[in-house]
């Protein structure tokens, strides 16, 4: 089983990767760009087992851990 | 001859003869594993086959010398029941593939070579080539490089302190990325390979071993199904969290005896590292490949013993220490495994799955080892050029402008702001200077630190080249204080297969070996880097040498900045205008021609021997060696470092731009509060010391040239290499 | 250096940590003892009058800077002392666990160049009524390298109007004469903050390095007076 | 219109931040994890158009770009 977790900053949260990427981006000719947002991909290979206590129990590890919930928030799915 | 019958169609790189020696080791035909485990071992990188002749004549000896080549890195003593222990080592290709992975596992691998020999590493430094600036590939490359250095010394918590940037064409499709790594120990408390003794427990410590680095055409010629291995890159990603604490564990555990024998797992991981310790310890080694902890399912022998993957290490314990061991290492969070045993055998055995997947003498895989004399052709002598034959400039000052602009004369600051050169609290010399300075911790001493070389020199006269190598590294060292100990060197060349390649290889180590004789700084350790061409096209000869040196009283350094307005300026060194293969030539006259300056070797000795009294006798307030550039470059880098100008009122006979950007060796800009005394001592001693005139002011005035203003000079020092990094 | 004294400071070390040792050293020559090293894993913090949280790449500043280090158990003894009105100093890495474990306000983002830099930086000292800048003058401008990847000071602008209503901010870049500028802020930090109190002023988390200029040796002595201010209040 | 650009490691190459991630919630009591490996996630806003168009040209900017092609993988898919 199989937790795919975004992660990604709060609106308002300053971004200076993402502020850098699109800055690049114009640089290097690509025009019609609003705007970039980076965040983070975490893909965690669980034991088998109930899917919505799979994604509770996921959903514990961003608040303690994978996010800081002051500023990024998150989302979890759950592949079979 | 049935074996021969089989031989296979892929020898993995070993040639006939290579491959006939093979069956006459093992009287038979060697299975996949086995010929894997030779292909590496035999391996220019392993073997130093094209190079082993000509570096056996390197000097390798001295009193201070603990540890000549041969062991993981040099070791040198510096007094005090301590030892400085150093390595340089080549990260070209994987630089080239992937400049941030790349540069960054080189730093790792420098340092497991330092700390496996014991010591804690106080400093890394890094020579580094590039293509053109204007090559598409270049500032991509040089980015990643250098946030790769960064990445992992400033993780790791070991300060940069040092280097070289270069840039030039014909490195467009090869750059060089040397890592040097200087480490402190108690002399009493070093580590060696020899695994002696029998019956003694062999260790696994650190990551786990995955599918990093083996290559493809080694792949390809496995007889198992391809779709097992679909397309992996080759690039080994660094871990610099799990070196450090490698090193802690691997420190802590050397402060117990329970250690043998310890060896990192470089270039060809497993296989380079059971061999040597085996071999050097004239013992066998049996090794239970089912129990090396694995990061990926369905790894086969070959595999395990040929990966490179990183943040590992293989140790031989005394018996009973395995508990005491695994528990500090498993108090670090690593992995830890009793993977095999020593034996009387002096035959390397590798089991697997209850079976032997391979059985190998170690001495014939070692001793017979191929060792060729390549042909070679001397790089045949060019005229000298005089100094009116190079075109003069319309002001010198406004050639030292743009001199002190240009991509190999610029400021490196954008470079060593990226690397945290301050950490674990002895930096007294930064860079930007000529020897990086690094305090020997809780002591007075310091270690001052440089890595030089001039590839267009060494391609014009492999000889002088190598002999300037080692001078102006020795020279960088002497200029702070220091008195030089030994040196490493990193031989980045061509293929050793053309002649004439060859034969910048050989030039170069016959003018290395003359100037470390001379100026007694043995060679201790070092690395090779051969095949660096693209399509037919060689790198410029490029034998980078690092040298170390001790300053007992760190409180009497100098700095290359100018200290204070009123003091008197002294070149100490003859001024002959020598602008043959002077980068002003390069740059503004046309292009690199004629014969590079030449070093004499006995007058680089006494003219150093004589800066180094004259600073630790308190008569000099600032040095700075005089190199690329000349004169001119020399005094507005000790202006820009000082903030205040200088007149430089001397005559000369020569014309200016001959005297300003004139590359003559062995010498040095001193200043001084006590002229008199300067010139007496130098007369005294038979130095030719002249000179030049007065620190003082907001402007460097040369002979025959207009003012500059030492902001101008700041300015365009500066400018280059942060406007070329951030231009989109 | 201040007389030897009593009192008793901890360095809390990570698996990591790479200025734990260079901290020690300016401690030991402040107070004239050893500060206990200790290690991350323990649940017992000795009894202490000082708590230093050092710089380094504490679990090689994976998934974000400091956030693994403030999940470590030696974190919530940290926390208890801190509410006990035990000084504790953050620096660079320090200062991220510190944030990441909520023991001060904000955040630590990428550098605004995306580059790890390392220099001297001017940085004026805004309130010298603590233990930490007691021995600094009101406003005087010291240098001090910082040595990030992560500095950039982030906050909402209530946090931020708070953290300046309430005096919180200690030190924050600036140039030689004291002016805040764009040009002398490193990372991009907001309001050119460097380093910031908890609302007490008994927690100070900073991205600057006073330990690695407290020696005339190495170019510098400004990180000097932070910790003999830190040694005297703790001895008294 | 809004292209989601995922880049994950290669298979096979090694994941640091993943393995000190997975030892960090082992640490915190989440037991039954097998695996963790982390990736980028990039959201970028882009003027409307042509779905396929901005498909290709976001894949140009991971190659050219976002993605470091040698050790990652990318994906991109875009919503209306
Ligand atoms: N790659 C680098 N990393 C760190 N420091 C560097 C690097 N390249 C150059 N430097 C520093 O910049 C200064 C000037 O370098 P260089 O011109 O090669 O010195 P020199 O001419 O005295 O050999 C030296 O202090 C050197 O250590
Ligand atoms: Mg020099």
């Amino acid at each position: 089983m199989k937790a795919r977790v975004h992660i990604t900053l709060k609106n308002g949260v300053l971004d200076p990767q993402g502020k850098a990427i699109h800055h690049a981006l114009e640089g290097l000719g690509f025009d019609g760009v609003d705007d970039v947002r980076q965040g983070k991909y975490i893909e965690i290979a669980l034991a088998d087992g109930d899917a919505a206590a799979a994604k509770a129990r996921v959903s514990e590890m961003c608040e303690k851990l994978l996010a800081n919930t002051v500023i990024e928030d998150y989302s979890v799915e759950i592949d079979g | 001859m049935s074996a021969a019958a089989e031989r296979p169609d892929d020898l993995m790189g070993l040639s006939d003869g290579e491959y006939d020696t093979i069956l006459d080791i093992l009287g038979r035909a060697p299975n996949f594993t086995e010929l894997s485990i030779f292909s590496v071992m035999w391996s220019e990188h392993c073997s130093y086959k094209s190079s082993k002749i000509w570096l056996k004549t390197l000097p390798t000896e001295g009193p201070q010398v603990i540890q000549g080549p041969g062991e993981n890195a040099g070791v040198v003593d510096i007094g005090d029941g301590l030892a400085a222990i150093f390595k340089i080592e080549s990260h070209n290709h994987p630089s080239f593939i992937e400049p941030y992975q790349g540069a960054a596992t080189g730093v790792g691998g420098i340092l497991r070579d330092v700390f496996t020999m014991g010591a804690r590493p106080v400093a890394n430094l890094n020579a580094l080539r590039f293509g053109a600036p204007d090559h598409p590939k270049t500032k991509h490359l040089v980015s990643g490089v250098v946030s790769g250095i960064g990445g992992y010394g400033n993780c790791i918590g070991v300060p940069t302190v040092g280097g070289e940037v270069n840039f030039d064409p014909a490195y467009n499709g090869n750059i060089l990325v040397n890592a040097m790594t200087v480490g402190i120990a108690a002399t009493d408390k070093i580590f060696y390979s020899a695994a002696a003794g029998v019956g003694l427990p062999v260790v696994y410590v650190g990551s786990k071993t995955g599918r990093d680095g083996i290559h493809g055409a080694t792949m390809a010629s496995a007889e198992f199904d391809d779709d097992t291995y679909e397309k992996r890159p080759t690039v080994q990603v660094g871990d610099p969290f799990t070196e450090k604490l490698l090193l802690e564990a691997c420190l802590e555990l050397m402060a117990t005896d329970a250690i043998v024998a310890i060896q990192d797992m470089g270039a060809a991981g497993l296989t380079s590292s059971s061999v040597e310790m085996a071999s050097k310890g004239e013992v066998g080694i049996t090794l239970h490949l089912d129990d090396v902890p694995m990061r990926e399912t369905g790894m086969q022998p070959f595999e395990l013993m040929l990966s490179e993957s990183q943040e590992r290490m293989l140790m031989v314990l005394q018996p009973g220490h395995e508990d005491a061991a695994r528990a500090i290492f498993e108090k670090w969070e690593l992995d830890f495994a009793v993977i095999g045993e020593t034996n009387t055998s002096e035959r390397l055995v590798l089991m697997w799955d209850g079976e032997v997947a391979a059985d190998i003498p170690v001495p014939p895989l070692v001793a017979a080892a191929p060792e060729y004399d390549r042909p070679w052709m001397a790089t045949p002598p060019r005229p000298v050029v005089g100094p009116d034959e190079v075109a003069a400039p319309g002001d010198v000052a406004d050639a030292l402008l743009t001199l002190i602009a240009s991509p190999d004369l610029c400021s490196r600051r954008w470079v060593w702001e990226q690397y945290d050169h301050m950490v674990m609290g002895d930096t007294v010399g930064r860079p930007g200077g000529d020897a990086a300075l690094v305090r020997v911790h809780g002591t007075g001493k310091a270690l001052a630190i440089a890595t030089d070389c001039t590839p267009r020199y060494v391609e014009a006269n492999p000889i002088e080249g190598g002999k300037q190598a080692v001078a102006e590294a020795w020279r960088n060292v002497t200029a702070t204080g220091a008195t030089p100990l030994a040196v490493t060197n990193n031989l980045n060349f061509g293929n050793p297969e053309r002649p004439e390649i060859m034969g910048q290889l050989v030039g170069a180590i016959q003018g290395m070996g003359a100037a470390c004789t001379a100026l007694d700084a043995p060679v201790v350790s070092g690395n090779v880097s051969l095949y660096n061409e693209t399509n037919g096209k060689a790198i410029l000869p490029t034998p980078v040498i690092g040298c170390v040196g001790l300053l007992d009283d760190v409180t009497r350094r100098v700095g290359a900045a100018f200290a204070a307005a009123g003091e008197a300026v002294f070149v100490v060194g003859e001024t002959a205008g020598w602008l043959g293969c002077s980068i002003y030539q390069r740059d503004l006259a046309g292009g690199c021609r004629g014969a590079p300056p030449p070093v004499d070797l006995d007058t680089e000795r006494r003219n150093g021997d004589f800066v180094r009294e004259a600073i630790l006798g308190g008569r000099v307030t600032a040095c700075h060696d005089v190199s690329d550039g000349g004169l001119a470059v020399a005094l507005a880098e000790m202006a820009i470092a000082g903030n205040v100008g200088a007149d430089i009122d001397t005559g000369t006979a020569l014309p200016a731009h001959a005297w300003a950007f004139g590359e003559d060796q062995g010498r040095y800009v001193v200043t001084t509060a006590d002229p008199d005394g300067f010139a007496a001592a130098a007369d005294g001693a038979g130095i030719p010391a002249s000179r030049l005139g007065t620190v003082g002011g907001a402007s460097l005035t040369l002979p025959g040239a207009k003012p500059i203003s030492v902001a101008d000079l700041r300015d365009a020092h500066a400018r280059w290499l942060p406007a070329y990094m951030t231009a989109g | 250096m201040s007389r030897p004294n009593r009192a008793s400071t901890a360095v809390i070390v990570f698996p990591g940590s790479n200025c734990d040792r260079d901290v020690a050293v300016s401690l030991e020559a402040a107070t004239g003892h050893a500060p206990h090293m200790v290690w991350h894993a323990g649940r017992e913090l000795p009894d202490v009058d000082l708590i230093v949280v050092p710089g380094g790449f504490s679990y090689g500043d994976y998934l974000r800077s400091g956030a693994m280090a403030a999940n470590s158990p030696i974190m919530r003894e940290v926390i208890a002392q801190a509410g006990r009105g035990v000084p504790v100093l953050g620096i660079c890495n320090g200062f991220q666990v510190l944030t990441e474990c909520g023991l001060l306000p904000g955040v630590l983002m990428r550098n605004a160049s995306l580059k790890f830099v390392c220099r001297d930086v001017d940085l004026r000292v805004e309130r010298t009524d603590t233990v930490f800048t007691r021995d600094y003058a009101e406003g005087q401008v010291i240098r001090i390298p910082v040595a990030h990847h992560d500095g950039n000071y982030f906050t909402d602008p209530d946090t931020l109007k708070a953290l300046e209503d309430n005096r919180q901010v200690a030190i924050r870049y600036c140039a030689p004469d004291g002016s805040l500028d764009g040009a002398s802020n490193p990372n991009g930090s907001l309001a050119n903050i460097a380093g910031v109190f908890n609302a007490a002023g008994n927690v100070l988390g900073m991205m600057p390095h006073p330990e690695r200029l407290a020696d005339p040796l190495l170019g510098g002595t400004d990180g000097a007076p932070m910790f003999t201010a830190l040694a005297e209040a703790i001895a008294a």
